[in-house]
């Protein structure tokens, strides 16, 4: 399991690199997807198979906005994948950052205690922790669903309405 | 714009905030943050033009980071005292992270570029709602979280935006450049009292919707974008001409109008809290801010040009008559006697 | 007649300045007496009426 | 004194609404009538007490002679600038005068106040429509200039005074000048009160203005129109004189260390800006700086705070406000006629305009303080006082009476006297409206000579 989850993270940070070097939005649309995966299957390892499979429906309806908004930014006919140094400077210097945010934070905020704790339930409880989760969001949450329902609705109609346009399919102006 | 469309994006702005204020849990709030910034891209957007895309980008880019890191603050404050309570954020970091997002999402300095690109990209209605509506939800949040405030963080930020928003306002010559330039100082002096006195921040926060209303519908109906048109303005409707000078002297705070007295209680607050010295550096502060407003009036009102227009058929331009604009304008030059009603008001 | 309603019609600027005069002076009386009460309520300043005077004020 | 403030704003409206044949006469009669009404002042002023008119506001030996100035300039103003607006169109023109007459009414305000917070309020509030008068009605591009001066430098120099009422509300509770002398926590001689000390002063100081700090005050004269030099002159600069000695009756027992850096600029200016009159070759700009000359003995009085400097100063104070008002009006009749403010442009006036030689001589030599006008009253007084105080100021104050004198010569020599100049080709003759101002700013003068005592302050009761 240890090699597994060593597997993902290694993963997860590849794909989140590909996102922030990658020139074109539309691959960095699938680094996105393929991050949260990733991202989720993480989660799966610390316990939590409910909330990640949660997580990573939510994940591709909000990768499906995410695409909306770079289709209708960009436009671009023809997409490019990863050339030239001034991309792989990118990269390392995510790399760095990344590896020097980490051991920055390991040592100021002591964040060791994050991947600690499992979900699984403990004592008296017969439900997994995650899935009392599921209850209060149908009890007290109504309200919250809503809202965010109406948030996605707006969404949806932002998107319509920038893609929209004036004559062209997208904003092409930029 | 669909009219139906239009009509869910705009009650969606009007949504946003009204949830952010009334509620009482962090993602409630983030939520309805959320909710506002996305209502208002298509609206900056509105004319597809590309200066107006480029607002709206720079909008929702800071606009986004500032809720990323919002929410990832409140994230942290869960983690530390286990509330979803705002005004429990009693964690020092996340309450400082906090305060970083929001002053990011009212546009105060040093988070202040993206205010006058984004102001300057739209149309004048719109910086009228990004610099007054858009305010409302931050700011809420900001007196609600003001027990874990950092003080001096508060004061340093607030000096700053004070000195940027005079000294950036000074090499402008476009007036909604200018408008948000003052926007960004009166978010100096809402911020200076924010931990002292939150109602002050109010008051304060209601005279600059006021002040910053008046003249911007002024500049929307005499359509005057930059210097060298409110150099023939007065040919539009003198009077409302005249009367903007007595407003723009209310923006800067000069004694007997309306921008003096949040000011003067602020100023007060200060010097009750032994903060002198501070008091009088953004006192003294807002004399940058005196300057281009007295070199507005100067060309708008002061200075006639001896030529009649230097826009040809100036004089077709509509007349529209606003019923509430001289309202508007007695409100924000003369509303300084009544403070002792605010004061007991509040 | 026609005479008269012209003269008011030119000339009715002019009484908004005496008009005020006779408003300050009645606010000015009413003050003055306010300020006579409070200070009459004092042992120290208070002052009877002498034989021919009608207010303490003067 | 709201039978003095309601119908000086009722003028507001008599002025918007009367017939457009009748503004100029309808307004200067109706403000002349509120000046005389103005001067019951004077009757419970030889009292020693504050005489309140309500709670807010009282008048007492020390302002009333300034709120009476302040009623008479009015009419003046009007008057003096009728040529001058004679080609403006209807609006402007009672724009013009509903800003005169709104100075007015703040002015009266500012001075009858007792409460130091509310006096500050309105003390900045008179720099609106004086800012408006200079920018808007000023003849040359540099008004601009000299009106951001105008409101920089006092705005600079009042915004520290704001934080130092402020603090001193918070410690004592009360801001009203007359309980002020009465409050403990000014007497201790710290660094603290020190500084409170300036910040309170230097906004008087820059209004008086103190040399030094003096810049704004030339170029505001310079640009300003006759009105707006006339009432910066008269009593603009008057109200730094009584704010420093309203601020002075809070301080009575500390020590007099932190004066003298004020005292030094003072006394320094008189000598100074005397001599930079003598190479002036500005009309305006000159009398400007004989203002300058005259302010820094009224400040120099106020800073030793005895009764009888007190009383100098504020002589002196009405004297040359009326006398400086008088200047401007001569110089404006000159400029009027030649459009050009250079002395050696404007040379053997008395050839063409005789009984205006004789004005300018009765103002020369009230500017020169001969005796018996009052300026002498007001500057012997002060010199005594000054005298008093320290013997050596002697040698300052005597020097700066001579260069005085001597300017004041050679003004009016040169404009008087001398080469007609060569390109005058026609010249109007002056008009009774001119000698009718003359003699209004003469009249109180000469009537003043006659019965001092009612400028004459705390000496008299």
């Amino acid at each position: 399991m240890v090699f597994f989850m060593f597997l993902f993270e290694v993963c997860f940070v590849f794909w989140i690199i590909s996102v922030a070097s990658g020139p074109s939005p539309y691959y960095g649309v699938v680094g996105l997807v393929f991050g949260a995966v990733f991202g989720c299957l993480m989660l799966v390892g610390v316990g939590g198979s409910f909330i990640s499979l949660v997580l990573f429906l939510i994940y591709l309806g909000g990768m499906l906005v995410v695409f909306a908004y770079s289709v209708a930014l960009t436009g671009d006919p023809y997409p490019s994948a990863w050339r030239g140094y001034g991309d792989l400077f990118c990269m390392v210097g995510y790399v760095l950052f990344v590896v020097g945010a980490v051991m920055y934070c390991f040592d100021k905020w002591s964040l060791e205690g994050y991947g600690d704790v499992v979900m699984d339930a403990s004592g008296l409880f017969s439900v997994r922790m995650d899935y009392i989760g599921v209850s209060w969001f149908y009890s007290y949450g109504c309200v919250m669903f809503l809202i965010a329902g109406w948030g996605l609705l707006l969404t949806l109609f932002v998107v319509l309405d920038l893609v929209r346009g004036l004559a062209w399919g997208t904003i092409r102006s930029i | 714009m669909n009219p139906h469309a239009n009509m869910i994006i705009m009650s969606s702005l009007i949504l946003g905030p009204m949830i952010t204020i009334t509620s009482n849990h962090w993602i409630m709030a983030w939520v309805g943050l959320e909710i506002n910034m996305l209502a208002i891209i298509p609206l900056i957007a509105k004319q597809h033009h590309p200066r107006a895309i480029e607002a709206s980008i720079k909008y929702f880019l800071t606009q986004a980071a500032a809720s990323s890191l919002l929410l990832f603050s409140i994230i942290n404050n869960v983690w530390n005292t286990g509330q979803f309570d705002i005004t429990q954020s009693t964690n020092t970091m996340s309450s400082t992270m906090m305060t970083a997002a929001l002053t990011m999402k009212l546009g105060l300095a040093p988070f202040h570029y993206w205010l006058p690109e984004t102001l300057q990209g739209t149309t004048t209605m719109m910086t009228l709602i990004l610099t007054t509506w858009q305010k409302l939800a931050p700011l809420t949040l900001l007196m609600m979280i003001n027990q874990s405030l950092n003080t001096s963080l508060l004061v340093t930020l607030s000096l700053l935006s004070m000195m940027i928003g005079g000294w950036g306002g000074l090499n402008q010559t476009q007036l909604r450049k200018i408008m948000a330039f003052s926007s960004i100082a009166h978010l100096g002096w809402m911020t200076m009292i924010l931990t002292l006195s939150t109602k002050l921040t109010l008051l304060t926060f209601y005279t600059y919707i006021t002040l910053t209303t008046t003249m911007l519908l002024t500049i929307k109906l005499l359509e005057t974008n930059k210097m060298s048109t409110a150099m023939t303005s007065w040919t539009k409707s003198p009077m409302l001409n005249a009367m903007m000078m007595l407003n723009l002297m209310s923006l800067a705070g000069l004694p007997p109008l309306t921008g003096f007295m949040p000011k003067w209680l602020i100023l007060q607050e200060l010097t009750k809290n032994h903060m002198t010295i501070i008091a009088t550096t953004s006192a003294i502060l807002s004399l940058l801010s005196l300057f281009f407003y007295i070199r507005i009036a100067y060309y708008s009102t002061i200075t006639l040009p001896p030529n009649m227009t230097n826009y040809s058929q100036q004089w077709r331009h509509k007349n529209q008559q606003k019923p509430y604009l001289p309202l508007m304008i007695i409100t924000s030059s003369m509303l300084t006697p009544i403070m002792p009603t605010f004061m007991m008001i509040m | 007649m026609v005479n008269v309603v012209n003269f008011v019609r030119e000339h009715w600027v002019h009484i908004l300045c005496p008009m005020g005069f006779v408003i300050g002076c009645y606010l000015d009386r009413r003050n003055d007496e306010k300020l006579s009460t409070f200070r009459n309520k004092s042992l120290l300043f208070k002052r009877e009426l002498k034989p021919g005077e009608e207010v303490t004020w003067r | 004194m709201l039978k003095i403030i309601i119908p000086t704003i009722m003028l507001i409206p008599t002025t918007t609404m009367c017939k457009p044949t009748q503004l100029w006469y309808t307004t200067l009669i109706h403000s002349m009538l509120i000046s005389l009404l103005s001067l019951q002042l004077f009757y419970p002023s030889l009292q020693p007490i504050m005489n309140f008119s309500n709670h807010n506001m009282a008048a007492d030996q020390t302002s009333t002679p300034l709120i009476i100035l302040s009623c008479w300039l009015t009419p003046l103003m009007i008057l003096a600038s009728q040529n001058h607006l004679s080609t403006e169109p209807l609006s402007r023109k009672r724009t013009f005068i509903i800003t005169t007459i709104i100075l007015q009414m703040l002015l009266i305000m500012t001075f009858s106040t007792t409460d130091l917070m509310m006096f500050f309020v309105l003390f900045e509030a008179t720099l609106i429509p004086t800012l408006m008068m200079i920018t808007r009605w000023g003849n040359q591009m540099e008004r601009l200039n000299a009106g951001t001066y105008f409101l920089f430098y006092t705005l600079m120099g009042s915004l520290p005074l704001l934080v130092a009422l402020l603090s001193l509300y918070s410690n004592t509770n009360s801001l009203s000048i007359l309980t002020m002398q009465l409050s403990p926590t000014m007497l201790k001689n710290t660094w603290t009160n020190s500084m409170w000390l300036l910040a309170a002063l230097t906004a008087f100081m820059i209004k008086m203005p103190l040399y030094g700090l003096h810049l704004w005050l030339p170029k505001a004269h310079v640009e300003a129109p006759i009105a707006g030099s006339m009432i910066l002159a008269a009593i603009l600069l008057k109200l730094g004189g009584y704010g420093i000695i309203r601020i002075m009756s809070t301080t009575n027992f500390l020590s007099k260390t932190p004066y003298y850096p004020f005292m030094i600029l003072a006394l320094w200016g008189i000598i100074m800006t005397s001599l930079i009159c003598l190479r002036q070759t500005d009309l305006k700009s000159l009398i400007a700086y004989s203002s300058v000359s005259h302010m820094g003995l009224v400040t120099a009085a106020t800073l030793t705070q005895t009764e009888w400097a007190y009383t100098g100063a504020i002589t002196l104070m009405i004297a040359h406000g009326l006398t400086s008002s008088l200047l401007f009006c001569l110089a404006n009749t000159n400029y009027e006629r030649i459009h050009s403010r250079t002395l050696l442009l404007t040379q053997n006036m008395q050839l063409l305009l005789p009984l205006m030689g004789t004005w300018w001589l009765l103002a020369s030599l009230t500017n020169m303080a001969l005796p018996p006008t009052i300026n002498l009253m007001g500057e012997l007084t002060i010199i005594t006082s000054l005298f008093n105080w320290s013997n050596t100021t002697i040698i300052i104050t005597g020097l700066g009476t001579l260069i005085t004198a001597i300017y004041t010569l050679h003004m009016f020599s040169s404009t008087q006297w001398g080469e007609l100049p060569q390109h005058i080709k026609i010249m109007a003759p002056s008009h009774t409206r001119e000698h009718l101002i003359m003699t209004l700013h003469i009249l109180p003068m000469t009537l003043l000579m006659m019965k001092p005592e009612l400028i004459w302050g705390p000496l008299y009761c």
